[in-house]
């Protein structure tokens, strides 16, 4: 359970301050999926970012099972919107840190890390650095890194945005499938309206600047969730009407 | 190829030079030793060069080594704490400018002389160089890095050994082979402290009597040693930093 | 830091018939070429000593090593020891054994001007000539170094001819760079230490005068220093240095041949040169005089009425000192400074 | 504010042992002059220090800003063309280790004494420390920035000057620190090469008497302003990578 | 008139040689806007790369006007799938770039800023550093620095991926708009159906490992285009025989 309430975020940059979030109050239950979405700038990575622990809010409350943030831990894994991959590490490598940091032994953490890569189509770059492999390739080994630790909570930040519409969709039936096998927590940040209905149980609708919470939407759809959602009706009338609601 | 060919004609222009002035008798060879003189230092001292020679490479190695590498260490704690940079900083920033040449006399006063004193000198000139440096270094590492090894629940120490080493090593080449050439002329002043042998005694003798050739002798050797040195440094840096854009 | 060779304790040294070592920094110099040929002869083991020479190529790194205790026993010029013993009242100056004389105020080639010699032949009068030859100075500017075993030649020359430092214009600094600065043109006059001199008149440049055409004054008596606390230890020692070095002065005069070459190697050996034996003759005969035994030190150092004699030359140059400021007055206080007629008179009862 | 009582903390207690070694008797004051040593000397010679230190300041300066400029100048265009690297790489490798003391006697048989080759000794120091950190600070930049601007149409010039150089800027401060506290070593050095004023030569006939007490106040003058100038460019580079993240 | 005949490029990596292109073989007129889609990894950012004459090709022919590229240059501005704005320029100052190098007047400068500005809607930040900047915002820096330079060949890898989907659309909007009025050639790299096939005259769809053209699809849509072609059965229907195709 984690709650976050009254939050508010403002930067005091050099053009001045910007209020990048106001206000924010919302819960997330243990095993929920949540998404949040809003324009461009509307703060949501500055959210995950403060429940991450890597930020500090201005005023407000964060509380997970009941105590304050104090700063970041592997129970709160991240997927970062930009490029975060270790560019002196390998791909095994990189996958791997979080599970050396957890002391795993080798065994268990090459095998976990076979898994991975071969879930993220990048078995072949196993000895690779960073540099060789393409944008979207590195989002997946940020993910496959993140997956590695297996968090109580996952806040991912755009985490597919750089995928072509085949492997997102292998991504995202993915995340599902680890997801309901071990029912964490999942914060997911991102722009598309459809993938967050697509994986999410509840979505938080930003508004912007100042980032206020526009809209709290509880989908409906059952799971598991197939690509025959995708498809349906339903889903698009629900889409358009997200749709409208963002402006 | 025809690059590699460029890179040897500044080098030959500039013996060319050297052989024009000297053996066209436009300068004496007191001021600049021609190709004979030179040939006659070495044909008579090159057992006593070598071993001077040795000396001063052993005391400028260990110095070099351990002195850039309590550097770095230094500079990295530094980095890490606040506590720590506040406590250190201000006694590093009152030593770092001290003259090597001024405390000599009284490094001899405390230490007495022999290879001790002389190699914390190197130790001390090397160590300033790479404290600075590392600490410039850990601030210009991309915040994205260090957070991300924190949200996989990496704690500081590990953060530092797995996140800022790896990361600031592409900065640290320059100041590692700026201090690779300091070292060597800190040996050298060291070596005014009471060696015994070593390439910078001999260079002193050599001042005391203004043998120009036997000073320009020891010039040559230690660029050219330095110059080995540093293709070294390049090599080792080019297989470290192999996952990095530098050499592409 | 400030500990001395306290292992070295003398008692325990001689009962246990093993020898002493002696730490002992010397320059690579002509002057102190002896003590190389003594141990080259086993002169010191004879005396129960294990000689270990430290070689030092800068002569202010000398005092600071003493200081230390890294070397037990130094030598060390008069001058010097005045200037450090107002810093370091431990200082202690325990023998004398050779005169300096060789320092030379070197001339421009191309200035405008008579060398010593000329004046000489010319009067035939060599007090006279000394002092028509410092007048030339007036006015002129000296690249020398203040405060160095040497710098009294100049203060005695310009004191012959009445003048003063204030008619020169000095131009100081170290030996070494002095030298390439005055060949590069700086200055009309030079004085600095002796293998700049040599360099000098190899290189074409004249003598103007040197110090003992000047007078006594511009001599320098060299001996041997150490702190008070070696001293009031290893009394046996340094009385046994010294028989080490008129040991060595027998041998000199009886095989010659054989020292001087000896002197000549090692010299080269020092500084890269290429002396003979003849060179190490003639240039210890021009600008050293050794105390060769026991009988000549004594008239050179120790008898009142030697022009040589340490003791007035050195009130005298504590006076200088203090006048012109460079010593604390009574900050030097000789009797305790110098050790050496004790010493010199000790031995001579044996 | 708990973290500036800290540096000061570190501060006070080196003078605090400095303090208890002197005053109470531990170490003779040839070994660590103490604070009435020091107190005499400076009064009795303030104005002294004042106008070596003037001296000093002058050709530290100027040496420091010339050759840092030039350093970062040359560093530019090594890293911009393999042509001209080519061409004056090996001559600043062979350059660059010289030790100091070597050339001193070198330099004043060539020039003379007078501030020129004083001056061009710190200029020199400076270079090749700059030279170096920019040659190896041109190959951090990221290569999306040079690709970006080249895409829009800027050449090479307009790249080094708009894209290089400001990319620069905050793996140049660590080299520009340490070539400022070298620039204090390297004048001291230099003006043992026959300068007749300034805190070197005030040094020398310190070291020649071995006067520790004024060794030491030098040491203490020299410390203090270099202090200052790292901190005018600690603020300086503060200004200058506002856009960084260096400072968060 | 660009012709890409038999393009090849080969990268000799640390984990060994990866076939980037193979063989790749298309022309694009004057004016004309292409999209390549294809899934991660697959050449599309190297493609474009080639094209802007930052990277060589291992063998080939690429054609500009009948000449070969020899670099890059202003005529071919890029998008570049990562950050590329200038951290050291202020958002002003970054868009302004590529206008003082073609130095153009201040005036005339400060104008187009200002248009650009508002179209990005980033004239609050106009003196602000990119580091103050969301994920969003700074590629809309990127996408403001290649239009002011109006390049003859605008080449874009990815652009609007950042973006939430009403900037997004407004951006495709503008895209057009501004490409109808000026008739440039636009390469537009995506791994978004629905954009390359709204946005688009043809399709160049890639094929992973080595990357070959798999296909080359001409669309039928009429321009100008609105959100009704979104939404039509015939757009839709080509979606998803695309989605087919791509595997
Ligand atoms: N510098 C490099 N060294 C070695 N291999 C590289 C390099 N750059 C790219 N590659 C390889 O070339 C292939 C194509 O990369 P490219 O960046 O063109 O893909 P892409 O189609 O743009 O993918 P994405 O949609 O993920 O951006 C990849 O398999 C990648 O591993
Ligand atoms: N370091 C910073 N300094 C000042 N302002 C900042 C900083 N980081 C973010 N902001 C501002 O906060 C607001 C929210 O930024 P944030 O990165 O959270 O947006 P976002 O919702 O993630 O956008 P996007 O979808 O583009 O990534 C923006 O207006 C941005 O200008
Ligand atoms: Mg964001
Ligand atoms: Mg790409």
């Amino acid at each position: 359970m984690m709650e976050i309430k009254q939050l508010s975020k403002v930067f005091a940059g050099v053009s001045g301050e910007v209020v990048a979030l106001q206000n924010i109050d919302f819960s997330v239950k243990q095993g929920e999926f949540v998404s949040i979405v809003g324009t461009s700038g509307c703060g949501k990575s500055t959210l995950l970012s403060i429940v991450a622990g890597l930020s500090k809010h201005t005023s407000g409350e964060i509380l997970v099972e009941g105590k304050a943030i104090s700063g970041p831990g592997s129970d709160r894994a991240v997927v970062f919107q930009s490029d975060a991959t270790f560019p002196w590490l390998t791909v095994s490598e990189n996958i791997e840190y979080g599970m050396k940091v957890k002391r795993m032994s080798k065994e268990a953490r090459k095998k976990k890390c076979d898994e991975l890569l071969e879930l993220l189509e990048l078995e072949k770059f196993r000895d690779a650095y960073p540099r060789e492999m393409s944008g979207g390739m590195r989002k997946r080994i940020d993910i496959g890194r993140a997956y590695a630790v297996e968090p109580q909570i996952l806040l991912m930040d755009e985490p597919f945005g750089a995928l072509d519409v085949v492997t997102r969709e292998a991504m995202q039936d993915e995340l599902l499938r680890i997801w309901s096998e071990r029912r964490k927590t999942v914060i997911f940040v991102t722009h598309d309206l459809e993938e967050a209905m697509f994986l999410s149980d509840r979505i938080i609708l930003l508004s912007p600047r100042p980032g206020r919470i526009k809209q709290i939407i509880d989908l409906p759809f059952a799971r598991p969730r197939t690509q025959q959602l995708r498809e349906s009706h339903e889903f698009y009338e629900l889409r358009n009407q997200l749709r409208k609601i963002m402006g | 190829m025809k690059i590699k060919l460029l890179s040897y004609v500044s080098i030959l222009i500039l013996i060319a030079v050297w052989l024009v002035l000297t053996l066209g008798g436009i300068v004496e060879s007191l001021f600049l030793p021609g190709p004979k003189q030179l040939y006659e230092v070495i044909s008579t001292s090159y057992a006593d060069l070598a071993k001077h020679m040795g000396y001063t490479l052993m005391r400028q190695f260990t110095g070099f080594f351990i002195g850039s590498a309590l550097g770095i260490i230094v500079g990295l704690m530094i980095a890490s704490n606040r506590y720590i940079q506040a406590l250190l900083d201000p006694i590093i920033e009152i030593l770092r400018p001290v003259p090597p040449l001024a405390v000599i006399p009284m490094l001899i006063l405390w230490l007495g002389i022999g290879p001790v004193p002389q190699i914390l000198l190197v130790i001390f000139g090397c160590f300033v160089i790479l404290v600075v440096s590392t600490v410039e270094a850990v601030k210009n590492v991309p915040k994205i890095y260090v957070n991300a090894a924190r949200t996989l629940g990496a704690q500081w120490f590990y953060i530092y050994r797995t996140v800022i080493l790896p990361a600031i090593v592409p900065s640290l080449v320059g100041a590692i082979r700026v201090a690779a050439a300091a070292s060597f002329g800190l040996v050298v002043a060291a070596e005014f402290m009471g060696a015994q042998e070593g390439i910078g005694y001999y260079m002193i003798i050599a001042q005391r009597y203004l043998r120009t050739d036997m000073i320009l002798i020891s010039i040559i050797l230690i660029s050219a040693i330095a110059w080995l040195v540093d293709q070294a440094i390049r090599k080792i840096e080019k297989r470290m930093t192999q996952w990095s854009e530098r050499h592409q | 830091a400030c500990s001395g060779n306290d292992k070295n304790d003398e008692g325990a040294a001689e009962s246990g018939g093993k020898l002493k070592e002696v730490s002992f920094g010397m320059m690579p110099y002509y002057d102190y070429a002896p003590w190389a040929l003594a141990e080259n002869q086993g002169f010191f083991e004879q005396e129960g000593i294990k000689f270990k020479s430290t070689m030092f190529p800068v002569e202010g790194n000398v005092a600071p090593a003493l200081i230390n205790g890294s070397i037990d026993i130094g030598g060390f010029g008069d001058t010097p020891s005045i200037t450090l013993a107002s810093q370091f009242q431990d200082l202690r100056m325990v023998s004398f054994l050779n005169i300096f004389k060789g320092f030379a105020i070197m001339a421009n080639k191309k200035g405008d001007f008579k060398t010593y010699e000329q004046f000489l032949k010319e009067s035939n009068d060599p007090k006279q000539a000394a002092i028509e030859t410092g007048k030339q100075l007036k006015g002129k500017s000296i690249v020398t170094t203040s405060g160095a075993a040497f710098y009294m030649v100049l203060e005695q020359a310009l004191v012959n001819a009445g003048l003063t430092m204030d008619d020169v214009k000095l131009i100081d600094m170290e030996p070494d760079v002095g030298v390439s600065a005055f060949i590069s043109g700086t200055g009309d006059f030079y004085l600095g230490g002796l293998p700049q001199r040599e360099k000098l008149q190899g290189e074409g440049y004249p003598a103007l005068i040197s110090g003992d055409e000047i007078g006594p004054g511009a001599v320098m008596l060299a001996g041997l220093a150490t702190t008070k606390k070696y001293a009031d230890k290893n009394p046996e020692t340094i009385k046994s240095l010294q028989k080490v070095w008129f040991k060595t002065m027998d041998y000199m005069k009886s095989n010659p041949d054989e020292a001087y070459a000896f002197l000549a190697k090692w010299s080269n050996e020092q500084n890269g040169g290429k002396s003979t034996a003849d060179d190490a003759k003639k240039f210890i005969e021009a600008y050293v005089i050794f105390a060769k035994s026991p009988e000549d030190a004594k008239a050179l150092f120790y008898d009142e009425n030697s022009s040589t004699s340490w003791k007035q030359r050195y009130e005298y140059l504590v006076k200088y000192h203090e006048e012109t400021d460079i010593i604390k007055k009574d900050s030097v206080k000789i009797n305790d400074l110098v050790l050496a007629e004790s010493i010199f008179q000790s031995l001579q009862q044996e």
